[in-house]
């Protein structure tokens, strides 16, 4: 066992949990790959590309080889990082990224073929014969690739949004973030703290080092009591600050029950935007290796994360570990892995002449060339003036300096600059205004500057906000520097791997300085580097030292990559938030919802909207059986449809009449009171934009109804004109959509069935003509608002009443109407209405097509200044000849299908050619056939002629007659009635 | 991002809907002489300044006030924000 | 050099020795023929046609940073030729054929991939538009295909069809679009102008035009001024800050677009998918990871950063569409600037200036466009007349009323 | 009075109520609102005797409530009086305003408290964007809520109501509970 003593592990609990079927147990505190590593397992996981076996080589959230599919079924988590995921009882993950066992992987043959692909190969071959690359090549490309798999099963787990503000927040509950939020926090300032891991402490916990004498866990222990008494912090373990966006927001997870077997009781993950005054970014910093050949064995990892191990986790992966430094750092592993009682192989230091810290072997001035062992490092090659020899070793900690984790800072593409001290990118000047960095994450590593620097940052932030803050007593800690040697790579022949995850080794950096794809940029892309799910983190500045190399030129000339958010992966379940399927976007529904569902309407996604489509009555088959029918009942008797949906803005003032004039083509301010008149309203670029109704109820009071479709978006427009264009006049505007329900009344029985609900309201024609409108009370006292005007040709009226008696009055019409026919009808038979009438819809007013397409050029006022009144009259928009037509097939068995593109008889088929489109079609039961609306050029004059309509895309060539648009009573005789 | 409303303080971004350049306020006469070249330049030109840019953000989810607000396109920095009917009123010589 | 699986093999078995630089880096001349300004896709692109179809000599491109740093740098690597007006489908058909002769033409593979695409229709109303559109396509010479519902869940059976708030209702297919390396498409085309002669000048920025009497000589650089009888500029995202040196203005704003990629995943989505009730378009690379992006920021920004509310709207997108995604992580997000266009559709014509030339305005089209666009430009540069696919792509179309507006969106470009 | 039986916002014959741990949801249908705009040139009225808030707030008096809307615009509340011609009245006492109807534009619901200011504080934190700590009583605003357009009024310590367009009622009865019943269920 290499399970060792002491370590945050709460022993009293043993945790069952399996890797690749095999069972091994645990403690809480472990993370998986502490557990693996303390039940002897090295092997866990396999390369990208070169399938080469794999070990745990960090304690972080920047592992590149330890990565699984977390969990099983729909909640398989692919590319799981073993050592985040926090241990849990029965806890079952699966190594990835290999065909057969993890132990032989059968794509490890592409290890044994590596020189064929080597840095851009990809480029290079592979074209010939053309049709191989999407049937033969990349087929098999694409089936070595990836990573972990997806289940493709829907996730089960719900997931939340939330938001947060906050004066202060501190990212990294390490020591420099810990002593800012306590500095913060005791101020009074609202602070929030978010740390990634499950346990505050950050590197501390790794340490062995003590705080004013007693071991870190005291002083930490201590620090939580009075957070937990300190209302103004939040305290956020498990939350991953994953990017900075403009003007102080966060965007955070907090993994609320990953660390719990599921199903969950609350949700899984919480998305958290924090809005911050301030933030302090405390992130720390990672690690960084030394390449050098068949450094990639399980077993090497960084010496940082093995003194986590041992010291956090109370395990090692190895009872005889050696060191590979070029800094003190090195030896700080050796001396805690000794303490632990682990046998010390040696300390391979890069530096001449450095002494052993304690009861070791140290290999001063010499490094490790070589590494044996193909799933776990049985030995390493040990030179030194050039000669070597091998020493035995399970296990490698690799001490290579520390970058810090400036990521953060530069996601506003700010660029760290090059501290040639401390052999590393520090956050730069130009980060984001509102952030400052402390600790590690500044260059300050050292627990004592650490302390000190995220203490001093909260009070510089506090002092910019005002708030004065004392600093605290902070412990006495350690203050040693690591007195780094700028040793970057060990030289050779062998593969000494860069990147891990990618496989990218030093030799694929000079074959891309060779083929001069040497900026950062083309070497990123060119060779893959830093673009695995570690993003680099342990890999690109070492990668950047070697081309500096290369080049000649220093590190910071040869550049920096550009830090972009997520700072590490985030699920998309997460960031898709909580409410999805049926809840992806709001429902709105009309005021006769209730009443359609109970009979038994089928009911259709318009927009936000629901309605009913059509009403199915018992023994129809289809739907257009339930169609047809609705549609003679209307132009029979009368039918009843809830037009709720459309857009309802009231307008009020003394200049309201004044304003709709600037705003439809057509005039409005001559609309005398009691009447309505249809209204057009243009785009600035002269295309039509929308259209409705203007009722003007007083003289200082208008309702104008808008599309449904772009209810929304003409509101906005109206406030735009009265705010921003003529705020001189006097006018106020409201939407009141949803205050009244808006049922059309449609039919030659209309007024007869109205008649009956209506308080003593003469509905005579003279009285109440076409187009006219009034307030008046229905069914005995109750508000409501009637509007003479029609979409279906028929004698109609729109009657409004306050929205909670929608439901109520439509079901009183039905019954007081029966022996009239009333009947509701649904927005297929609307739809056919209103084209059996040649009335333009969405299809027509697609935002493409003109006033004098939809032939209505002459309502387009040139007495008066209009929004798109002068540019309607450019040359373009003159100049079309395309006009809305009615469209009949010649032989009435044959469909009218909308999108079909219309030619002349004769005419060859294609784009030069094109005459027009079919917008909307619908069988017509009044017809007695298929009928459309197009737009076609010259097409009044075409009107009687024969016209083809092609659908190639669904085989169709139909022959159609050209005719009026208004296939139902044209003169109009029936709506003046 | 971040706008500083005039009324309502520092307002979340995804409240609004953005328009575009603060131009757009100074719509030309249609019935004036000229008309078709002034509304080429005021529909469909742009000064796409990588820098300054005054332009008009609507409070659609708040308040719905037009505001013209001050932002560098570069770095996002807000430097103010007003209500746009009182420069467009501004501009027409403070009418009313 | 030319490349060939037979030269891997011999390189690889000789320590990959003989690999020669993919191109030069020349100092720049003191005058040229043609300058292009934008070593992005579009301006390599150019280069490469000019001289390779045009005969074209003495041709630098201008690059401010490295090459392929334009928006060929970012983006979701779609190709696809499924547009609905006669302005712009038989242009991106034209595109849509060079891509697929591409790689055998400049030597070297771009991964084209010829996997699908499919625009997926959630309403009656979207089917109209989509059944106008594939024929459309049909009639400029590409290919469509309409899907039912069952046809769809043929291709992918794991999208939300039986809980989703805006059911899925069909699709329009192109199997002919897909997508191609990106950065791959911009090293071809450099790697073949150098080949032909053209100096490709890196970290060189223009930071003016010499122009005299209404005629370009010219342009000011980082690095010298530098002669030139033709000066094309094919700089999009900074169109607007580029043409400002020369005194004009343009029907363009720039806008930041974001793209995602998540991490390596076995394949799972095999070609491309559009959301037609969500901002949401996803790919699978080669590598595994999930490539999709979705709606523009919509603010003017010259950042090459975005915000959260998009980050989550598109993942919203992507979750109500494809709800066995959730577990895969979002690995990085980008942004590029758009030049967004007045109506959506790109500009290439001369301007007012003489030996002034301008390939702008691609909105978050561009990629898909390089090899035509490339092409056309080069046509135009070297001839004076348009290419006849590109011929609607005129300046003066807004004044005149000539616009090419796929969506119907008028001028508002945080729309299109 | 009419023969008609009206219907709640949320279809039912009568008002909806929840509760979840400490928090308490209940549909509030006997809330009239009237919308007030001020015309060119009017001074602010004093309607009902209530002095009108300015941006941001939210005031109670009289019987009657206003909250801020936008500049020159208010919303009145008239708790108890849907049925009432409360826009007329308040059009009698303003009459140099636009007043438009608004009752049945909206849903009303109600959120309390059991257990003090904390749990009203969460359920901010989880459905909208505003700091909850600057959002005392007193306090009202229109924002975004799950794709939803809403007014929040902070009427007391323990109370918050919210209220949204009419249409979207049984989607924001969603939100909320959803929302309430997850704070519920998170682990300690």
């Amino acid at each position: 066992m290499t399970r060792l003593s002491g370590g945050l592990i709460d022993r009293s609990q043993t945790l069952r949990f399996t890797f690749d079927g095999k069972s091994y147990t645990g403690h809480p505190g472990d993370t998986l790959a502490s557990a693996l590593l303390a039940n002897d397992v090295r092997l866990m996981g396999r390369s990208f590309k070169y399938h080469r076996p794999r070990g745990v080589f960090t304690a972080g959230s920047e592992e590149p080889n330890a990565l699984v599919e977390l969990r099983t079924g729909a909640r398989q988590e692919p590319n799981t990082r073993a050592t985040m995921a926090e241990l849990f009882d029965g806890l079952s993950a699966n190594s990835q990224n290999r065909v057969g066992s993890l132990n032989f992987d059968l794509l490890a043959v592409n290890d044994l073929a590596s020189p064929f692909f080597a840095a851009g190969f990809y480029y290079k071959t592979f074209m010939w014969p053309r049709a191989f690359w999407e049937k033969l090549y990349e087929p098999m490309i694409r089936r070595a690739a990836g990573l972990g798999s997806l289940s493709m099963q829907a996730d089960p787990d719900a997931y939340d949004k939330g938001f947060l503000h906050c004066d202060l927040l501190v990212i990294g509950g390490g020591a420099a973030g810990l002593a800012a939020a306590l500095t913060a926090a005791r101020s009074g300032a609202q602070v929030i703290l978010a740390d990634e891991d499950f346990r505050l402490g950050g590197r501390l916990l790794s340490e062995s080092h003590s705080l004013n004498d007693a071991p870190a866990t005291d002083w930490i222990a201590a620090l939580e009591a009075e957070f937990a008494s300190l209302p103004n912090l939040r305290v956020m373990r498990r939350t991953t600050v994953f990017g900075t966006f403009d003007h102080g927001i966060y965007g955070a997870v907090e993994r609320v029950s990953d660390h719990l077997a599921a199903p969950f009781a609350a949700v899984r993950q919480t998305l958290w935007r924090i809005t911050a005054k301030r933030a302090i970014l405390a992130a720390g910093a990672t690690e960084r290796h030394i390449p050098f050949a068949n450094n990639d064995r399980p077993g090497i990892m960084l010496a940082g994360a093995m003194r986590s191990y041992a010291n956090r986790f109370a395990a090692s992966p190895a009872d005889r570990v050696a060191i590979f430094t070029n800094n003190d750092d090195g030896h700080r592993t050796a001396l805690d892995l000794a303490a632990k009682g682990v046998e010390i192989a040696g300390v391979i230091d890069s530096r001449a002449g450095v002494r052993a810290l304690g009861q070791y072997p140290v290999f001063a001035g010499a490094m490790v060339s070589d590494a044996k062992g193909r799933l776990g490092l049985t030995r390493l090659q040990v030179t030194r003036d050039g000669q070597s020899h091998w020493l035995d070793c399970g296990a490698l900690g690799i001490a290579g300096g520390w970058n810090p984790n400036v990521h953060l800072a530069s996601h506003h593409r700010g660029r760290p600059v090059w501290d040639e001290t401390l052999l590393s990118f520090v956050p730069g000047q130009d980060g984001p205004p509102v952030m400052s960095v402390a600790g590690a994450a500044a260059g300050k590593g050292s627990t004592h500057a650490a302390l000190t620097s995220g203490a001093e940052a909260a009070l510089a932030a506090l002092s910019e906000l005002g708030r004065t803050a004392t600093l605290p007593d902070l412990p006495r800690a350690e203050d040693a520097p690591i007195n780094q040697q700028a040793f970057w790579h060990v030289p050779g022949k062998g593969r000494a791997w860069v990147d891990f995850q990618n496989d990218v080794t030093v030799k694929d950096i000079k074959l891309a300085h060779q083929e001069n794809m040497r900026p950062v940029e083309h070497l990123k892309r060119w060779t893959t580097l830093g673009m695995a799910t570690d993003q680099g983190k342990t890999a690109n500045v070492t990668a950047l030292a070697v081309m500096a190399e290369l080049t000649g030129k220093s590190i910071p000339e040869t550049g920096t990559t550009i830090f972009r958010p997520p700072y590490t992966g985030v699920a998309l379940s997460v960031l898709g938030g909580g409410d999805t399927g049926k809840h992806f976007r709001p429902t709105r529904l009309t005021p006769t919802h209730d009443w359609a569902k109970a009979q038994g309407a089928v009911f259709v996604e318009v927009g936000q909207w629901m309605r009913a489509q059509y009403f199915p009555r018992a023994g129809e088959t289809t739907w257009r059986e339930t169609v047809d029918r609705e549609v003679l009942a209307t132009r029979a008797g009368v039918g009843l449809c809830d037009v709720t949906t459309l857009g309802k803005v009231d307008v009020q003032g003394a200049d309201a009449g004044e304003f709709l004039n600037r705003l439809y083509a057509n005039a409005m301010a001559s609309l005398k009171v009691g009447m309505v008149r249809y209204g057009l309203m243009l785009r600035e670029d002269g295309h039509a934009y929308d259209d409705g109704t203007c009722a003007r109820l007083a003289e200082d009071h208008y309702v104008v109804t808008t599309t449904t479709a772009q209810a929304g978006p003409v509101y906005r427009h109206m406030e735009y004109a009265r705010q921003c264009l003529w705020p001189e006049l006097d006018v106020q505007l409201i939407s009141t959509t949803d205050a009244w329900a808006q049922i059309s009344v449609a039919g030659p029985n209309a007024r007869a069935l109205l008649e009956r609900i209506v308080d003593g309201f003469d509905l005579s024609n003279t009285a109440f003509p076409f187009m006219a409108c009034t307030e008046l009370t229905v069914c005995k006292g109750l508000r409501a608002r009637l509007f003479r005007i029609s979409f279906s040709g028929e004698l109609a009226y729109e009657i409004a009443v306050p929205a909670r008696y929608g439901n109520a009055l439509m079901a009183q019409m039905i019954e007081v109407g029966a022996d009239l026919g009333a009947t509701p009808y649904g927005t297929e038979a609307l739809g056919v209405l209103r084209i059996e009438k040649g009335h333009a819809a969405g299809n027509e007013l697609n935002g493409q097509t003109t006033a004098q397409m939809l032939g209505m050029g002459k309502m387009v006022s040139t007495k008066k200044d209009a929004i798109g009144a002068v540019m309607s009259r450019r040359e373009g928009l003159s100049a079309e000849r395309r006009i809305l037509v009615g469209l009949m097939p010649v032989d009435a068995s044959q469909p009218v299908v909308a999108g079909s593109h219309l030619f002349a008889p004769d005419a060859e088929q294609k784009t030069e050619t094109d005459l027009g489109w079919i917008t909307s079609a619908c069988f017509s039961p009044h017809v007695g056939s298929g009928i459309g609306l197009g737009f076609l050029a010259d097409g009044t004059a075409r009107i009687g002629q024969e016209i083809i309509a092609a659908n190639p895309l669904q085989g169709q060539s139909v022959r159609l007659r050209v005719v009026s648009p208004h296939f139902v009573d044209p003169e109009g005789g029936r709506l003046r009635d | 991002m971040l706008i500083p409303h005039p009324l309502l303080g520092l307002r979340d971004a995804q409240e609004f809907t953005y328009l575009g350049d603060a131009a757009l306020l100074n719509r030309p006469d249609g019935m004036a002489e000229g008309a078709a070249e002034a509304f080429n330049d005021y529909v469909y030109l742009r000064d796409n300044p990588a820098g300054v840019h005054r332009e008009l953000w609507f409070h659609e989810q708040g308040d719905r006030s037009w505001l013209i607000v001050t932002r560098n396109t570069v770095t996002h920095e807000i430097l103010g924000a007003e209500l746009a009917r009182d420069v467009a009123l501004a501009a027409k010589g403070g009418a009313q | 050099m030319r490349f060939s699986g037979f030269r891997v093999v011999k390189e690889a078995l000789t320590g990959h020795k003989g690999w020669r630089p993919l191109w030069r880096n020349p100092a720049p001349q003191p005058a040229y023929d043609y300058v292009i300004v934008g070593g992005g896709g579009h301006g390599l692109s150019t280069a490469y046609h000019l001289a390779k179809v045009f005969k074209g000599s003495r041709i630098a491109v201008l690059e401010k940073g490295w090459l392929g740093s334009g928006n060929i740098g970012r983006n979701t690597t779609i190709i696809r030729s499924n547009y609905l007006l006669p302005g712009n489908e038989p242009f991106y058909e034209f595109s849509m054929k060079l891509w697929e002769n591409m790689e055998q033409e400049f030597n070297f593979n771009a991964m084209v991939s010829q996997r699908g695409i499919l625009n997926l229709i959630h309403t009656d109303a979207q089917r109209d538009a989509y059944r106008r559109r594939g024929n459309a396509m049909l009639l400029a010479g590409a290919d469509a295909e309409l899907l039912d519902r069952d046809g769809v869940r043929g291709m992918y059976p794991w999208l939300n069809f039986d809980n989703a708030r805006f059911p899925i209702k069909g699709g329009l297919l192109q199997r002919r679009a897909g997508t191609a390396r990106h950065d791959g498409v911009a090293w071809g085309y450099a790697r073949g102008a150098d080949l032909l002669g053209v100096d490709l000048i890196q970290n060189c920025e223009v930071t003016g035009f010499r122009i005299e009497n209404g005629r370009v000589l010219g342009v000011e650089t980082s690095r010298g001024y530098i002669g030139a009888k033709k000066v094309g500029v094919a700089v999009a995202g900074s169109s607007g800050r580029v043409m400002q040196m020369a005194g004009m203005r343009l029907p363009i704003e720039s806008h930041v677009l974001q793209a995602f990629v998540s991490e390596g995943l076995k394949p799972v989505v095999d070609g491309v998918i559009t959301f037609g009730a969500g901002h949401f378009y996803v790919s699978q690379s080669d590598k595994g990871g999930l490539v999709f992006g979705g709606d523009i920021d919509g603010y003017n920004s010259y950042a090459q950063r975005g915000n959260l509310p998009v980050i989550e709207d598109v993942a919203e997108g992507g979750m109500a569409l494809m709800p066995a995604i959730g577990r895969a992580r979002l690995l990085r997000a980008w942004g590029g600037i758009m030049d967004m266009s007045m109506d959506g559709s790109p500009i290439i014509d001369r301007t007012p200036i003489e030996g002034l030339y301008l390939n702008a305005g691609w909105c978050y089209g561009g990629f898909k466009a390089t090899p035509a666009s490339g092409y056309a430009f080069a046509q135009l540069l070297a001839t004076d007349a348009p290419h006849p696919t590109a011929s609607a792509y005129r300046l003066d179309r807004f004044a005149r009323g000539y616009v090419i507006d796929e969506k119907g969106m008028g001028a508002q470009p945080n729309l299109h | 009075m009419t023969d008609l039986s009206p219907i709640t916002a949320l279809g039912g014959a009568v008002p909806r109520s929840v509760s979840f741990g400490a928090l308490s949801l209940s549909e509030n249908t006997g809330l009239a609102l009237a919308s007030l705009s001020l015309r060119r040139g009017a001074s602010q009225p004093v309607p009902m005797g209530l002095q009108l808030p300015g941006p941001g707030g939210w005031t109670a008096g009289n019987g009657v409530a206003a909250f801020w809307t936008g500049p020159g615009q208010w919303m009145l509340e008239g708790e108890g009086r849907a049925e009432e011609s409360f826009a007329r009245e308040l059009k009698s006492r303003a009459p140099d305003c636009s007043v438009t109807e608004q009752t049945d534009g909206f849903v009303a619901i109600e959120i309390a408290s059991a257990a003090g200011p904390e749990p009203i504080r969460a359920l901010m934190r989880k459905l909208v964007n505003i700091d909850a700590a600057g959002f005392g009583p007193g306090c009202a605003t229109r924002t975004g809520l799950e794709h939803m357009t809403v007014f929040v009024i902070r009427r007391a310590e323990d109370r918050l109501a919210i209220i949204g367009m009419r249409s979207l009622a049984g989607s924001l009865w969603h939100a909320l509970a959803q929302a309430a019943a997850r704070l519920e269920g998170e682990p300690a």
